[in-house]
């Protein structure tokens, strides 16, 4: 079936895109852009009443979809997944299907523009005058500071470049993405385990029996597209077969509901059972047992966990006398003090199932990467405090929302001299920022992005304007190598043009570097990296997993924290379509409800049925959430969810927000004002170690769920 | 022949006496045709001994029964085949459905029609002496007859002998 | 009637399969169909108030006691079902049935807005639109130009997207073509990540729909109501070896 | 006859009779004749009075006619369906509740004066106008609501059959278009049903009015003098009538009730909805007579004269029967729901009487069925006016709670619990189901004034064919069979 919509979607890609055809005709670099032209004078690709394909990347999260984007008379009108790309194979997430609202949306930043920090008002600048604000900064490379994304992209490429060659500090990266995927901890714990700076790839397609310890990976977690196609092929196997998934985590997420069990277990406590499971397996498969799983007293994981021995046994068992075990570790698992043991662990019990690099069991997605730790942060904070950084460049990321107020972010952004921002909307970050200078959102932009987690093989996905863009806005990317122009000590070093140019002279090795298609010179490379939606190798090249330890490591696996029950709760952010916060000015991913709630447009914290009768709370009251040790509370509106643990609460991430427009002002709450800033031996945010108290504040305002209230918890409950 | 319309008026309880009066009109020689009962309450031609008043409000009432049957039969047999639709795996033009709507139009057209019956003969030109008395509302039977002015005498007298109270011609006009 | 039958089983019958074990309810073809369909949003107080304009819905339902409890999720859109109860009783035409397409229609244009139909539907698959809702520009640019943007007044529902389905027969013709399998996809179907959504020909005997429907994991929603549902969900659930 | 007419209306005007007779005729008001210029002149005393305070209410309830129905619904329809408080999965609510209602008080008059006068039943006379107005203006509040809950009532005429430039003719297979057909039929009918009677009436209040009145009542009276062809036309006419309008009135509220039993929704898709509808329709029809007569028996002149303890008494009795009778149609259909046990229409029941809004369903108990037969056997209670005002106003109430209950409440729990809701009216629907009853209230009062609401004809007629006999030692109402 995909293999018919593919010939039919490629036919109408129409051979070369838009920017393509200006290539090849050989006009200047400037021509590269589209220009806005009137209805009555469309260029001949754009025939009226005739939909127009162009293939690019999605920009809403770092995993890189292909998209193909159907245009119509110039209008971006529906995105579609690239049936070809090797990350997605034509699905399409909610994220990625409303990034059309972000395009339109009616609360973009128009142009450049300067404004009184934290002031809405601002005074519009001309691009000449960004570029030499720009200008500006960069001349002074060393106190400079760049705070980007998570995405593997060009810019990021540059930046990187410039620092090198400049000196000046490595651009820092932060996402909440990331930290609620336990990314850094992941990456740090897999580079200790099967020794590389490569994402491990889990192939769940051939895997008899998964032990997912808190990956949301239907959902938001690395690249949740590839892992959803991985899930149907584990449920539809050959011969009938049909993967066993347990799902270990202290909250039911979407990805643990789809599982065939779910283990309650206490937030923190993953990695002790893990270490159980390891140590029974070992046993059940008559090995020795690894000194990595030796020290686990079996009784006293049983008990932190808050589960029976007997079911311990079961599921090491489980796990032991299947034939493609894999084990997952992810999530809420990971962010917690012993988030990184925990990981190792995990990745521990994938050496003891022997599945490194087979079928069913783990390997190691191409292309290194460099952890985005919150270290970085903390030192970017630091230098901003010394008054080390005189201008800062954000892009791609909100730190004002998304970092944890106990951090003292925005107290260290008083102390630089000038912020720039390049936020396309008015997030947060931008009301406290000196400028905006706008960048293009994804649908208008060029450029590039290099697949780290969910391809199967080395893959560049290629990102290009699939319409005009909407307003004054301009290129990242071509405001910094305009600025660098202008300086001679740079202009050297960062010999490009612009943006096209840069893009070009970077994947310019990948002509000959055997893709699924070649070309003798860059325009024709240049026009079917358009066309295709990017480079990838003809076949799998997975990297395997070395067992870089053996299994001889001992870890110090501390017990969960204990919480008072009925007055402490363990709080839980987990991550929704709303990914790093980004997703909140959509209308549509605010319409499109929760999967497991069914709540739209606001926020929720879920607590047991149990637990609120406990406290006397009652489905939609409003409570105060208190952090133990902090001061900083948050009210939200109850769920009464019979997915989660007692003593557990958890909260989406994702709304709260304070500026980004009229869909997502003043909307639910931002769990990130309750973390804690300690972070772990990987350098990640221990977030689920964060416990809280909840007090009934007596208002009530029901959520706007699509379910019922009542009904829908099955016969007897309700 | 001159002739005179003249009416004569019967207190209500003076039924027994109004029916005397119509046969003495008869005996006058003056016949049925000439001779208009009217009343502020029906009385049964028989009580007066007259012959039953002409009516075709029941066959116009049928008649419109008829037509609305046939609008109905249009709009239910003719009308879905004009521009064909289907719905809910129901045939174009069922008989069960057809039945409510044809019960309606049939009755609709039954009752306009009675109406309509009722209204076209009261407005259509009628038979016999004209004229009309107010106090025929109080609840007086008036006679209305055709006199031929060489009896009116006699009559009137003999009329009177019976109680009945003579209105002056000069006030007895059409409402 | 006999004729009726026979004019039915000679047209095309366009279905769809739902595997709910592989459903992962992530809610994508809901984005998706709002996407496509030019679904207005209608914000927070309207969606709290049971007024979402979403053509597909998934179904949540909690089942089983901690800790054993797991929501199950169903994808609840349109069924076109062959004797559908909300056509016959709408007074105007305006929800008929396709012989073409064998598809439930809604004609927007001759809809007066009796909700009659939406009351009908055992499936609670219908919308109305209770305003205009306004897509403020130039947000509204992204609107799709094959599907009518509805005013307020009407009812809406899930289409199986007919704009896709007219395309697609129209491209086979002008390739000079039979309408081959899988050349149809309506935006649910598309977007679903895990493939649960399936689209085709029923009235085709080896279309990948028509096997799917022959599974016997297969049912249909409220089939007892004998409305001849076209969607097909086929029986998923945890441990469940088909 | 006569004689006894005579000695009737002589024995009035000796002051010295028997208790018995003297009793009879304060009780029936057959039996208490009066010449008929003096009646004439009540009935037209009545209707020519008009206080100040009349005027005061005449223009306090156009206002709010205005306001409430008109300016409400014209918000509603620049704005959207949407400000009522009608939701997925409750597509009907407050509006069909009311139109159900209305058309239900609307089976009043035809059951008064069709079912009566088929029947004989003496003591309707001199309230079957009063009656017949509550049809007509019921069913034109009534009428208003298949509108006024239409999402684009601008194009409400693509319902009317009529050939047009769209080519497409309606549906008949829909009970929305039976609907139309079926209260069009009943309004025009109920209309006419009014009309026909009230001829000689109108030729009575031409004869004693003058100006404006007087050129009114002349033009609608058709130059009715009262000739014998005229009232046998008029008794042919009325006699078509009163025997086609029953089989119309029983239609109609068939047909409504059909609006919800063809459809698949559990708890709706009944058989025996139709009668039961139609007894409830009487029920609150019946009820609604007592209540506007005993509001006509306060506030207009000479109208205890005519409306007397012996009508509140016997359509006590109606209402007592009517509500033996709607309590054996309502458990027929509860019990064999119930017995059914098909999951959705149990569970559709048990939620009645045991949910959110169960008192919807326990206040329709009380007032239909409770209140009825506790109060309604006792003949004191029945012959006391203002008790008998409050308790068919419950009656009502009652009423309204089923309609309430057969619509909002079972589409709120369907076969989805997923999709369940609970629906909140909200102002705009208040307001226009107020606004109608405020038209119903205005029209009525306007009516009051403007026809004579007593068909003295009728009542005339009437007491012409009751005598007093002695039977033995006592005296005895009887009946003469004049026609």
């Amino acid at each position: 079936m995909s293999n018919k919509i593919s010939r039919r979607d490629f036919l109408k890609i129409s051979g070369i895109g838009v920017t393509a055809a200006a290539v090849l005709t050989g006009c200047g670099p400037a021509s590269r852009y589209v220009v806005r032209q009137s209805y009555v004078d469309m260029p001949e690709y754009n025939q009226t009443g005739k939909s127009t394909y162009y293939a690019t990347t999605c920009q809403e999260c770092p995993a890189g979809c292909g998209l193909i984007v159907r245009t119509q008379e110039g209008r971006a009108i529906k995105v579609e997944g690239n049936p070809n790309h090797p990350v997605n194979q034509g699905k399409v997430c909610s994220r990625g299907l409303t990034s059309v609202q972000g395009l339109y949306n009616p609360d973009r930043i128009g142009g450049p523009l300067q404004r009184t920090r934290g002031d809405r008002s601002s005074q519009p600048l001309t691009w000449e005058e960004a570029v030499s604000t720009v200008q500006n900064g960069l001349s002074n490379p060393e106190k400079t500071a760049f705070l980007l994304g998570l995405m593997p992209d060009h810019l990021f490429d540059l930046v990187t470049e410039f620092s090198e060659t400049t000196g000046a500090a490595a651009p820092v990266r932060y996402s909440a993405l990331g930290t609620l995927e336990g990314r850094a901890t992941l990456l740090a714990a897999s580079k200790k385990m099967y020794g590389t700076d490569q994402f491990p790839y889990f192939d769940l397609s051939a895997a008899d029996v998964v032990f997912n310890f808190g990956a949301d990976y239907l959902e938001t977690w690395l690249s949740p597209l590839a892992y959803s196609r991985g899930y149907r092929k584990m449920r539809k196997q050959e011969f009938g077969k049909r993967g066993y998934i347990v799902a270990f985590g202290a909250r039911q997420s979407l990805t643990a509901s789809n599982a065939d069990e779910w283990i309650p277990v206490t937030p923190g406590s993953e990695g002790l059972v893990a270490l159980a499971i390891g140590q029974i397996t070992a046993r059940l498969k008559g090995q020795t047992i690894p000194a990595l799983f030796a020290g686990v007293n079996l009784q006293a994981a049983a008990d932190a966990a808050g589960i029976s021995l007997q079911k311990l046994q079961q599921l090491g068992q489980l796990f032991a006398n299947a034939e493609n075990s894999l084990a997952i570790p992810g999530g809420a698992a990971l962010t917690t003090s012993v988030g990184y043991e925990t990981a190792q662990a995990v990745l521990g019990l994938n050496i003891l199932a022997d599945n490194l690099g087979k079928p069913g069991g783990v390997f190691l997605a191409p292309g290194t990467t460099s952890t985005a730790s919150m270290e970085a942060v903390k030192t970017l904070i630091q230098r901003c405090l010394d008054g080390e950084v005189d201008t800062l460049f954000i892009h791609g990321c909100n730190p004002i929302f998304e970092l944890p107020d106990k951090l003292g972010f925005e107290k260290a952004l008083e102390k630089v001299k000038t912020i720039i921002s390049f936020a396309p909307f008015e997030d947060e970050t931008a009301l406290v920022s000196d400028f905006v200078f706008p960048d293009h959102t994804g649908l208008e932009s060029f450029g590039y992005q290099r697949l780290l987690a969910g391809t199967d093989r080395s893959t560049y996905s290629s990102i290009q304007p699939v319409v005009q863009p909407v307003h004054n806005t301009k290129s990242t990317v071509d405001v910094l190598l305009a600025a660098a122009a202008a300086i001679p000590a740079l202009s050297a070093n960062l010999n490009y043009t612009d943006e096209v140019d840069f893009i070009q002279q970077k994947i310019s090795s990948l002509i000959q570097a055997g893709g699924f298609f070649t070309a003798s010179e860059m325009p024709t490379f240049w026009s079917k990296w358009l066309q295709f939606g990017g480079w990838w190798k003809n076949a799998a090249n997975f990297g395997t997993p070395r067992d870089a330890t053996k299994l001889d490591l001992e870890l110090n696996m501390n017990t969960p924290q204990k919480v008072t029950e009925g007055e402490e709760f363990h709080l839980v952010t987990f991550s929704t379509q709303m990914g790093d916060g980004r997703g909140a000015n959509r209308p549509w991913l605010q319409e499109t409800p929760d999967p497991q709630t069914t709540v739209t447009w606001n926020s929720w914290i879920e607590m047991h049925p149990a637990t609120a009768e406990h406290l006397g709370i009652m489905d939609d009251d409003i409570v105060e959430i208190t952090p133990i040790g902090g001061t900083n509370t948050i009210e939200a509106i109850v769920y009464l969810y019979p997915a989660i643990r007692p003593d557990t609460v958890a909260i989406p991430f994702g709304q709260g927000h304070t500026a980004l427009g009229r869909w997502a002002e003043g909307r639910g709450v931002n769990p990130a004002k309750l973390w804690s800033e300690t972070t772990n031996q990987a350098g990640e945010l221990t977030i689920s170690d964060t416990l809280v108290t909840i007090t009934p504040t007596g208002r009530r305002r029901p959520l706007a769920r699509q379910e019922s209230r009542v009904g829908v918890y099955g016969d007897g409950e309700h | 022949m001159d002739t005179s319309i003249r009416l004569i008026l019967f207190k209500e309880d003076q039924i027994n006496q109004a029916s005397d009066a119509i046969e003495t009109l008869h005996n006058q020689g003056i016949h049925d045709k000439d001779i208009s009962v009217i009343s502020g309450v029906p009385f049964t031609e028989k009580m007066l001994g007259r012959p039953m008043a002409w009516t075709r409000v029941p066959l116009i009432a049928i008649s419109g029964a008829v037509v609305g049957f046939i609008i109905a039969s249009l709009l239910n047999f003719l009308t879905p085949n004009l521009y064909k639709m289907y719905v809910g795996g129901m045939p174009l033009t069922p008989i069960p459905t057809s039945i409510v709507v044809t019960f309606e139009l049939t009755m609709l057209g039954l009752l306009i029609a009675t109406f309509l019956g009722v209204f076209v003969e009261m407005i259509s030109p009628s038979y016999g002496p004209k004229g009309y008395h107010p106090k025929i509302s109080d609840g007086y039977i008036g006679i209305l007859f055709s006199c031929p002015a060489h009896i009116e005498e006699k009559t009137c007298l003999e009329l009177q002998d019976l109680g009945a109270e003579m209105v002056d011609p000069e006030e007895v006009k059409q409402p | 009637m006999a004729e009726l039958l026979k004019e039915q089983e000679e047209t095309q019958k366009w279905g769809m399969v739902i595997d709910m074990d592989i459903c992962s309810g992530c809610q994508a073809c809901v984005t998706a169909c709002s996407m496509e369909n030019n679904v207005p949003f209608v914000g927070e107080d309207e969606m709290a108030y049971g007024r979402g304009l979403q053509w597909m819905r998934i179904r949540r339902y909690w089942e089983g006691e901690y800790p054993e409890v797991t929501p199950t999720h169903q994808p609840m859109l349109c069924q076109q079902c062959g004797s559908a109860p909300c056509e016959p009783v709408c007074p105007t035409f305006a929800s008929v049935h396709s012989q073409e397409e064998q598809i439930n229609v809604q004609v927007y244009n001759r809809c007066i807005g009796t909700r009659y139909c939406a009351n009908n539907c055992p499936f609670s698959a219908r919308v109305f639109n209770w305003f205009d809702y306004e897509t403020p520009a130039p947000m509204n640019s992204y609107l799709n130009p094959d599907v009518s943007v509805r005013r307020r007044g009407i009812m809406e529902k899930c289409t199986f997207c007919v704009q896709r389905i007219v395309h697609g027969r129209q491209q086979a013709a002008a390739e000079g073509r039979e309408v081959e399998d899988g050349d149809i996809v309506p935006a649910c179907a598309q977007a679903c990540p895990t493939d649960a959504i399936v689209f085709g020909d029923l009235s085709d005997p080896e279309s990948k729909v028509s096997k799917m429907s022959r599974s016997d994991r297969a049912f249909k929603e409220l089939e007892e109501l004998g409305t001849q549902p076209k969607v097909i969900y086929l029986k998923g659930g945890k441990s469940y070896g088909g | 006859m006569a004689a006894d007419a005579k000695s009737l209306l002589n024995g009035r005007k000796t002051a010295h009779v028997e208790t018995e007779a003297e009793e009879l005729r304060k009780e029936h008001l057959m039996l208490d004749p009066m010449p008929r210029d003096e009646m004439n002149d009540m009935v037209m005393e009545a209707m020519t009075t008009t206080t100040k305070t009349y005027w005061v209410w005449v223009i306090g309830f156009g206002i709010a006619v205005a306001v409430l129905l008109f300016g409400a619904w014209g918000y509603m329809i620049a704005t959207g369906m949407g400000v009522a408080g009608i939701r997925r999965p409750i597509y009907w609510g407050i509006f069909i509740v009311t139109f159900v209602f209305w058309i239900g008080i609307s089976h009043a008059g035809t059951f008064v004066s069709a079912i009566l006068r088929v029947f004989k039943a003496e003591f309707r006379r001199p309230f079957t106008r009063a009656a017949e107005l509550m049809t007509t203006f019921g069913l034109a509040a009534g009428a208003i609501y298949p509108l006024v809950h239409l999402g684009r009532v601008w194009v409400f005429y693509w319902m009317i059959p009529y050939p047009n430039a769209r080519w497409l003719w309606p549906n008949f297979r829909s009970a929305l278009e039976w609907d139309l057909l079926a209260i069009t039929t009943y309004l025009l009918s109920s209309t006419i049903y009014l009309f026909l009677p009230l001829i000689p009436d109108l030729a009575m209040a031409r004869d004693r009015s003058t100006g404006i009145r007087h050129f009114f009542y002349k033009t609608f009276a058709l130059g009715w003098r009262g000739t014998e062809a005229e009232w046998t036309r008029l008794r042919k006419a009325i006699g078509i009538f009163a025997f086609a309008i029953i089989p119309v009135m029983f239609s109609v509220h068939t047909i409504v009730s059909w609006d919800f039993a063809v459809g698949q929704v559990a708890g709706w898709h009944s058989t025996i909805f139709g009668p039961y509808f139609i007894i409830g329709a009487i029920l609150s029809g019946v009820s609604a007579v007592v209540t506007i007569l005993y509001v006509l028996r306060k506030t207009l002149k000479n109208m205890d004269y005519f409306i007397r303890l012996e009508h509140f008494d016997g359509l006590g009795k109606l209402i007592l029967i009517f509500s033996m009778a709607w309590a054996y149609f309502f458990f027929n259909e509860y019990l064999l729901s119930w017995y059914g046990g098909e999951a959705a229409v149990k569970q559709v029941l048990t939620l009645h009487a045991t949910g959110p809004t169960a008192w919807v369903w326990y206040l329709m108990l009380i007032c239909n069925v409770a209140i009825p037969w506790l109060f309604l056997w006792n003949k004191k209670v029945r012959r006391t006016p203002w008790l008998m005002f409050i308790i068919t106003l419950l009656v009502n109430v009652g009423m309204y709670a089923e309609r309430y209950t057969i619509i909002p409440l079972t589409l709120g729990h369907q076969r989805s619990p997923f999709d369940w809701g609970i629906y909140n009216p909200t102002i705009v629907e208040v307001s226009i189901a107020l606004g109608t009853l405020c038209l119903f209230i205005f029209l009525y009062l306007l009516a009051s004034r403007a026809i004579p609401l007593v068909p003295v004809w009728e009542v005339q007629e009437g007491q012409m064919a009751h005598s007093i006999r002695k039977v033995g030692k006592t005296e005895v109402p009887s009946v003469t069979e004049l026609e």
